[in-house]
């Protein structure tokens, strides 16, 4: 569905978890960001972006690597004495949404605070959608994405269209 | 005491109603008792009752920390059935039942209980199947029950949603005809005016702050209004068992969880059964003041407050809507909280404990109204002879270490899960 | 008469420009915009609006808000009935269509007012004394008419056609109530630079404002006001939007209600239900003005005195012209003047000895007639008030009227600040109740914290707008509130005294309570306020007794002696006003009611015949219309077609969790009643796992693929509980040990391929792998890719064939489904469904749902050599608790019908061939299927160990059928028990 | 709605996260044999009416097992930590065999 006001979209979401151990984690984080060739967010709900890819800490020790339409997986080889990578993005699609009306449809859809600093561009908010867990990414002032898992997907994109409607 | 009659009723009338005496006498400590019941709700009065009537035992008190009747006996959703599947629980349901159906004569207090019948619905073979199970259990104990199939459910209940677009089809249901409501306030009542009539102390704003303990012996307790001496206590105060089996040095497998109940505007007759969604947490029948009396699952975190939070709200009206699309715009009037005792298998405890003349009765869950009757029979006859009665055999407190629990939904011991 | 014969020519609120067109019991009437229907109707001079519940007694319109007890109606526009919405809140609109209720046949003339007449029967409770013979049911026959004759309105048993939504909303401070208090908190709050909601649950702001005349000072602060708030970017204003309820953290339920001016299309959003998630709250929620308690104080023409002030200069009716304004405080000297001031004639009856000399003085250039130390004790009139009976110093008189206007006071309006717990306490000198300590982040302000006076009210809303504001850290420089003196003079304490007319004075006019029901309850010793609200149903209308709580309490208190603190103070509950259950359940209704998942295949399954099963959300194949006319047909069908040459069946729902990291073996070791420690790379294992109480808790497979990463499934009904079991484990009890656990449910589609000819078509799919038995042997892992994503091949069965287990990407998941079904066509592969799947397993023995029911241990279903010997695993040590050692603790066995032309079925009871089937007998059946390899049904079952020897029989009774079969207690194993045909 | 506050992500409504009862109660090793050690582990609860020390799961989120106090009587939030972080665990942790 698109309108000026409110336009959704539904995309592959290539995808891969990677996790450190309680313990090593400064070792774990300063090796990761090396080869990854970035800083990484510090907190849960922030995000950096590098080339081709986002980094999102989802949990203490867990950061996802959402990687860009087209982008290639670089090649993530983990210390097994530090940490562990799954891949999820088979599992999880994203939803682009974007429009003047995005922050009402939102608010009929999730309890995130569209106005405030931890939902503001850039920002990650892991969250429910009808019971749901699904990732919030601030995309822009009138846009954002939800990552949510592939089985789901159909469900909630009928909820968000019927609340857009 | 004065019986209640229609006779009563026409001459109080005529004499503008200035001759009626109190339901019970504004009573106030003696110095002992016999037996002390802590706890003015409908297991405690019925105790009282029953100690008297089945056993003799008149020098009885039941302590009340508020008002007779302000716990869960007068917050919750007034169902009685007896469907239970397992060993134990069945025959003390059934009991129950009988109970209840003679109880406004024995009482001489119209507790109203009306038999309109309870359907739960089940929305797959398998649901039905396992329905069946309990049903042939049911049958078998001489309890009645029927599956009904999805016409037969339509024809008794035909505002549920039988329409192509319900989420969960209609599969069928179990139906026991003779489960029904009672007014609940009026079960306290019933029981504290004849526990009264029979000589019972029912003293009220009479809190018991700690227990008298004569080595591994309790012989009385202490209150708001002063000490009372006891030859034997018996414990029925379920919500808060665990804060008083604290001060007596009881350790107890129970939790205190909310469970929230709901009432409509009063409306003029249109549920006329007990009608449960098998599909998901939602129960609803209407009070003869007409308003749609409705529950569905625990708040779900430990609590002693006696209200809940937004999110069952809203769960339940979405069950209530998916369920029965007409109360959609029925308006909700009030809810409110009950703090019930939760146990890890979702059964009930009324033992002797291991503090000698201590007995206990709590541990109900969200079935605790439907079984007051039996409950006081029940612990009243283990007080007095300080054996259990057999009907509460499998009720016992060391079930939980020697395994026999009594799990119906096969929950498991966290009990806010059951 | 004429329309609108009661509306003046000026002044109001409403907009003469435009009539709206509405009807009452069928009369077609003209209101304007800015009417309720109360104004509406009371305009065109219907002062009967409704039946009293108990005794029918005609009733008009007594307030001008939501405590509105006795002017309900039934809204029947457009077919749709909406019972007992009072009359007083509904924002007049085209096309309308009410009803009053409670009356047959009509509204004047209604049948059951002979209640009336039964009253002396009729008292408080008497059904509790009564109607118990002659028989043990004899109720349930009395009761048929009693419910009849119970209820309000009457509800429509159609599905509900309206809409509702439901949005999350944000602020740093909500403020209730959009009155004098509230709009000068607004004002404050959003100048200190706070995030604003202000709540109002009127079309108009203003609360009591709105009384004021429109030409006034008032309505010039409000004008401003609201035009201030109305150009700020950070306030929201709230109209039409009820607080309905308060909850822990400072959530705050609404619901509002759309405006009939901005129709939106057909079938739109009727109401919006809000959850507003505050940092601070202020509570500007006002006062009720209290009724009079005297005989027949519920005749049409008896409402409250600033009601009438609100009719006259809201919505310019008059309400009366010939008035008697009966009070015992100075608030309702003001509805006297204005009344006067429209030209009614007025005589104020004041119970004071002495009112001001002030409001004398102004009576007297106004002409109101005033009467110090006068009691007003009796009404005459049925259908309206014709004349009043005054009590004064020095006796008794009459005073024609045609409307009496009542004050008794003012009850703060403290039910939000209540549902969180915070007790009301007793302010003597108010003669009511304000909220007690409030927490940090609360505020009160106005007259619900007992401030009357206008420049104190919008004084102290500005001092709660600034400390809410300042709570939530903000805090610039506020300017001082603008001032507005209405000169009202202080509200004295009134007490209640017991009424002394003949007839009936009711204290709640909605439940027909009076104050002989009062004085009843008092005798009989129902004297808490409890015991008083449950034994006369006083407050427990839809008004929730908003006017009638105070009154009934000062009562008990005169009876009973004792103060009023003493007596008891109500605690409210939500919602506020009632709310419709709709609103709450919003959007989550009808298909999104629950939301659905969907396997990669779930469009496959849907193109092919496939009958739907819902399992836990996930919508599953249930069998395949090709298979069968029905179920039964089809499942068997579709079990000798795996038997017999393969079928294919969509697993993806398994939960399927990977666990890595160098502990992962020893953590498994823990979680698994069984070892996997010393599981070989590439291999899987059948695993159990237990609850803490030794309960199986679930069953699956793990397979390792690799030294520090395994593979997990569960079960599909299990796997969000099991998963989250792990992550507690690994979080609280053995943080020390370095495993993740994540879903990966979601990632893979997976199939299972079973049958003899299922490598064959393996073989087809994949020619590039090699699934020979010595690259691929039982319980063997293959990993590859198909199509560029991950490929898992897993050599597991549950059917007891040949059987391959295949895991993909999930976006290669139909594609995948598709090759093997076209590779596996020439070698007739079959999709099948959950039935087969489940009579498959029942043939194999294999325990699932029916039998892990969450009361069944290891040892139960046979599965104790599974544990062997091990402990240390989660649940070993209550496992070994007595009770399931009991030689009569019931156990799996296989059991075979004996009986030519009958079957099994499961939840059938077994007894011992004699014995009297009664009781619970000695077990019961849990899965049957009907096994085409054996010709008849089979069925596990768990039966009492000391009975449970194989080749016995036993007798399995199914009362619900009348049936009773016999059975053989064979091995649960009924197919292949040398497991042959996993190799063939 | 009852918020509790998240160490990870905020402020966040109950119903996005899993009830785990009790987190006063300490669990025995895994090879602790003791049967009385594992009954009272799994069945007595002190089930305070007042501050209660409990586990929650931020499930619908970081998926992070949390200690919350919290008042069973007003359910007021006193403190909110990481179930790693809580003292409880620590102690545990240094009981616990590798």
């Amino acid at each position: 569905m698109a309108s000026p006001d409110f336009s959704l979209s539904v995309v592959d979401c290539p995808l891969i978890q990677i996790e450190g151990w309680d313990g090593t984690l400064a070792q774990f984080e300063s090796s990761l960001s090396a080869s990854l060739g970035t800083k990484l967010p510090a907190s849960v709900g922030e995000t950096v972006r590098h080339k081709g890819f986002l980094v999102i800490r989802v949990a203490p020790r867990r950061l996802w690597l959402a990687l860009d339409d087209g982008a290639q997986a670089s090649s993530l080889a983990v210390d097994p004495d530090l940490g562990c990578s799954v891949s999820l993005g088979e599992g999880r699609v994203r939803f682009r949404m974007a429009g003047a009306d995005i922050a009402g449809v939102l608010s009929r859809c999730i309890a995130v605070d569209w106005c405030a600093p931890a939902a503001a561009p850039g920002r990650a908010v892991l969250t429910s959608l009808h019971h749901v867990p699904v990732l919030f990414l601030r995309s822009g002032e009138t846009a954002c994405e939800l990552i949510v898992p592939r089985s789901f997907s159909q469900s909630l994109s009928d909820w968000i269209a019927d609340a857009a409607g | 005491m004065a019986r209640y009659s229609a006779f009563s009723i026409f001459r109080n009338a005529l004499s503008g109603q200035k001759n009626w005496q109190r339901a019970w006498r504004a009573a106030e400590p003696n110095p002992s008792y016999d037996v002390i019941v802590i706890g003015g709700g409908g297991h405690g009065l019925a105790t009282a009752f029953y100690l008297a009537e089945n056993h003799g035992i008149r020098n009885v008190a039941v302590l009340e920390k508020g008002y007779v009747g302000g716990g869960n006996v007068g917050r919750n959703t007034t169902v009685i059935r007896s469907n239970y599947l397992l060993d134990g629980n069945t025959q003390f349901y059934e009991f129950s039942m009988k109970l209840w159906e003679n109880m406004s004569r024995a009482l001489n207090f119209n507790v109203m209980f009306s038999q309109r019948g309870q359907l739960v619905t089940a929305h797959s073979a398998d649901q039905l199947d396992g329905f069946s199970h309990r049903a042939n259990i049911m049958r078998l104990n001489g309890i009645d029950a029927d599956i009904l199939d999805r016409d037969a459910v339509r024809r008794l209940v035909p505002y549920l949603d039988f329409s192509d677009t319900a989420r969960f089809p209609i599969h069928g249901a179990i139906f026991q005809g003779r489960a029904g409501t009672a007014r609940h306030d009026a079960v306290a009542w019933g029981y504290a005016r004849a526990a009264d009539g029979h000589g019972v102390d029912i003293i009220q704003n009479c809190e018991v702050t700690g227990f008298l303990r004569d080595g591994n012996r309790i012989v009385g307790v202490e209150t708001t209004k002063g000490r009372i001496g006891a030859g034997k206590v018996g414990l029925a105060v379920a919500g808060h068992t665990s804060v008083l089996g604290a001060k007596a040095g009881l350790e107890l497998p129970i939790e205190s969880h909310v469970l929230q109940a709901f009432v409509t505007e009063p409306l003029k007759p249109l549920v006329d059964h007990v009608v449960a969604y098998g599909a998901d947490h939602f129960y609803v029948s209407q009070s003869d003041k007409g308003g749609l009396v409705f529950g569905g699952n625990l708040d779900g975190y430990n609590s002693y407050a006696q209200r809940g939070n937004l999110g069952v709200v809203c769960e339940v009206a979405e069950a209530a809507s998916a369920l029965m699309p007409c109360i959609s715009r029925i308006r909700l009037l009030r809810h409110w909280g009950g703090v019930m005792d939760m146990t890890p298998d979702a059964s009930p405890i009324i033992c002797p404990t291991p503090i000698e003349g201590l007995y206990l009765n709590g541990g109900w869950c969200y079935g605790g109204f439907k079984a007051t009757p039996a409950s006081g029979w029940c612990f009243a006859h283990t007080i007095a002879t300080g054996k259990p009665h057999p009907l509460i055999a499998a009720y016992g407190l060391d079930r939980f270490r020697t395994g026999h629990t009594l799990d119906e939904a096969g929950a498991g011991p966290s009990a806010w899960l059951q | 008469m004429s329309s609108n014969h009661k509306r003046l020519s000026m002044g109001g609120r409403i907009d003469r420009e435009q009539p709206v067109e509405f009807t009452f019991d069928g009369r077609s009437l003209i209101g304007y915009r800015g009417d309720t229907l109360a104004s509406a109707l009371l305009a065109n001079g219907v002062t009967l609006v409704g039946r009293s519940f108990k005794y029918h007694r005609p009733r008009g319109i007594f307030s001008a808000g939501p405590e509105e007890p006795n002017a309900l109606v039934t809204l029947a526009t457009a077919g749709r009935r909406q019972p007992n919405l009072p009359a007083t809140t509904l924002e007049l609109q085209d096309g309308l269509v009410a009803e009053s209720q409670n009356r047959w046949p009509s509204l004047t003339f209604d049948v059951q007012s002979v209640n009336g007449l039964l009253a002396p029967f009729l008292s408080a409770g008497f059904y509790y004394k009564t109607f118990m013979g002659p028989t043990r049911r004899a109720w349930m026959f009395y009761e048929h008419f009693i419910r009849k004759a119970a209820g309000l309105g009457r509800a429509g048993t159609d599905p509900d056609s309206d809409r509702y939504d439901i949005s999350h909303a944000f602020a740093d401070v909500a403020i209730i109530g959009g009155g004098p208090a509230g709009l000068s908190a607004a004002r404050a709050a959003a100048a200190a630079g706070a995030r604003v909601a202000l709540i109002e649950q009127d079309f108009l702001l203003g609360g009591q404002l709105l009384a004021e005349p429109s030409d006034s000072a008032a309505a010039k602060w409000l004008r401003q006001a609201e035009a201030e708030l109305e150009s700020s970017e950070t306030v929201t204003l709230m109209k039409r939007t009820t607080a309905f309820g308060s909850y822990d953290g400072n959530v705050i339920g609404l619901v509002g209600q759309r405006d009939p001016a901005n129709p939106r299309p057909a079938g739109e959003v009727l109401q919006t239900f809000t959850m507003l998630r505050a940092r601070s709250i202020v509570f500007a929620t006002g006062a009720i003005e209290r009724p009079m308690i005297f005989s027949n104080n519920d005749r049409p023409g008896v409402m409250l005195a600033s009601a009438a002030r609100t009719y006259l200069n809201r919505f310019a009716v008059l309400p009366g012209k010939k008035i008697v304004v009966a009070t015992g405080n100075d608030s309702a000297w003001r509805a006297a003047f204005d009344l006067a001031g429209a030209g009614a004639e007025v005589t104020v009856a004041d119970l004071r000895a002495a009112p001001s000399t002030a409001l004398a003085a102004e009576a007297g250039r106004l002409g109101v007639v005033v009467r110090a130390a006068t009691r007003i004790v009796d009404l005459n009139g049925g259908h309206a008030v014709r004349r009043a009976t005054l009590n004064e110093a020095d006796g008794q008189s009459e005073a024609t009227c045609d409307l009496v206007c009542v004050s008794g006071g003012w009850s703060p309006t403290v039910h939000l600040t209540s549902h969180l717990g915070v007790k009301p306490q007793y302010r003597d000198d108010i003669g009511g109740f304000v909220p007690g300590a409030f927490p940090a982040d609360r505020f009160g302000a106005g007259s619900m914290m007992g401030i009357f006076s206008t420049a104190d009210v919008i004084e102290d809303g500005h001092r709660a707008g600034t400390e809410a504001a300042s709570f939530c850290g903000k805090s610039a420089p506020v300017p001082a509130p603008s001032k507005l003196d209405l000169g009202e003079t202080a509200t004295a304490p009134f007490r209640e005294i017991p009424s002394l007319g003949r007839g009936k004075a009711f204290v709640d006019f909605q439940m027909d309570v009076t104050t002989g029901d009062i004085e009843l309850a008092y005798r009989e010793g129902y004297e808490s306020v409890e015991h008083l609200k449950r034994y006369t149903t006083l407050g427990m209308g839809t008004d929730q007794g908003k006017t009638s709580n105070f009154a009934a309490l000062a009562s008990m208190a005169a009876l009973r002696n004792a103060t009023i603190p003493e007596t008891g103070a109500t605690t409210f509950r939500p919602p506020y006003t009632p709310v419709a259950i709709g609103a709450l359940a919003g959007r989550a209704i009808g298909h999104h009611f629950k939301p659905i998942r969907r396997t990669p295949m779930h469009d496959w399954h849907m193109a092919n015949g496939a009958e739907m099963l819902e399992v836990g959300l996930w919508m599953r194949p249930y069998f395949y219309r090709q298979s069968g006319l029905d179920v039964n047909e089809a499942y068997v069908a579709e079990m000798r077609s795996v038997r017999q040459a393969a079928g294919l069946m969509d697993i993806s729902t398994l939960g399927k969790i990977d666990v890595q990291g160098p502990d992962a073996a020893i953590f498994l070791d823990r979680i698994y009643a069984n070892g996997f420690a010393k599981l070989p790379v590439g291999r899987a294992r059948y695993g159990v796992m237990l609850r803490d109480d030794g309960i199986v808790l679930d069953d699956g497979t793990t397979t390792r693929l690799g030294e520090n990463r395994f593979f997990m499934t569960t079960s599909t009904a299990k796997a969000a509980d099991v998963l989250s079991r792990l992550e507690f484990l690994l979080d609280t009890a053995w943080p020390d040990l370095r495993v993740a656990v994540t879903s990966v449910s979601d990632e893979w589609a997976a199939m299972s391929v079973a049958g003899p000819k299922s490598r064959a078509i393996l073989n087809a799919a994949f020619p590039a792998l090699d699934v020979s038995d010595a690259a691929l042997a039982h319980m063997g892992l293959l990993e590859s890719e198909w199509q560029g994503r991950a490929l898992r091949i897993l050599r597991l069965s549950y059917s007891g064939e040949r059987a391959y287990e295949i895991y993909v990407g999930a976006t290669a998941g139909e594609q995948l489904w598709s090759r093997l079904l076209e590779a596996g066509r020439p070698l007739d592969l079959k999709p099948y469904g959950v039935e087969a799947l489940g009579a498959l397993r029942v043939e194999k023995g294999h325990v699932a749902g029916p039998e892990i029911d969450g009361r069944t241990t290891l040892d139960d279903l046979g599965l104790g050599r599974l544990a062997g010997k091990r402990s240390g695993f989660v649940g070993d040590v209550l496992r070994r608790r007595p009770a399931f050692q009991a030689p009569d603790r019931q156990r799996l066995v296989g059991l075979e019908c004996i009986e030519e032309g009958k079957r099994l079925r499961g939840g059938a009871i077994l007894f011992l061939p004699g014995e009297k089937p009664y009781g619970h007998g000695r077990g019961r059946v849990t899965s049957v299927t009907f096994s085409p390899e054996r010709g008849h049904h089979v069925g596990l079952a768990l039966l009492s160990g000391d009975v449970a020897s194989e080749g016995s029989e036993v007798v399995a009774v199914y009362p619900m059928k009348a049936e009773t079969v016999r059975a053989r207690i064979v091995s649960p194993v009924f197919l292949d028990p040398q497991g042959e045909r996993l190799h063939g | 709605m009852l918020p509790i506050e998240c160490p990870c992500c905020g402020p966040r409504d109950h119903d996005e996260f899993r009830y785990g009862g009790d987190a006063s109660v300490t669990r025995p090793a895994h090879d602790d044999p003791d049967p009385e050690a594992w009954y009272r582990y799994v069945f007595i609860r002190a089930n305070p009416a007042g501050l209660h020390r409990e586990f929650w799961q931020h499930v619908i989120g970081c998926r992070q097992w949390l200690v919350v106090e919290r008042d069973t009587r007003n359910h007021a939030i006193a403190s909110v930590e990481l179930a790693r972080k809580s003292p409880h665990s620590k102690s545990l942790a240094r009981k616990s065999p590798a």
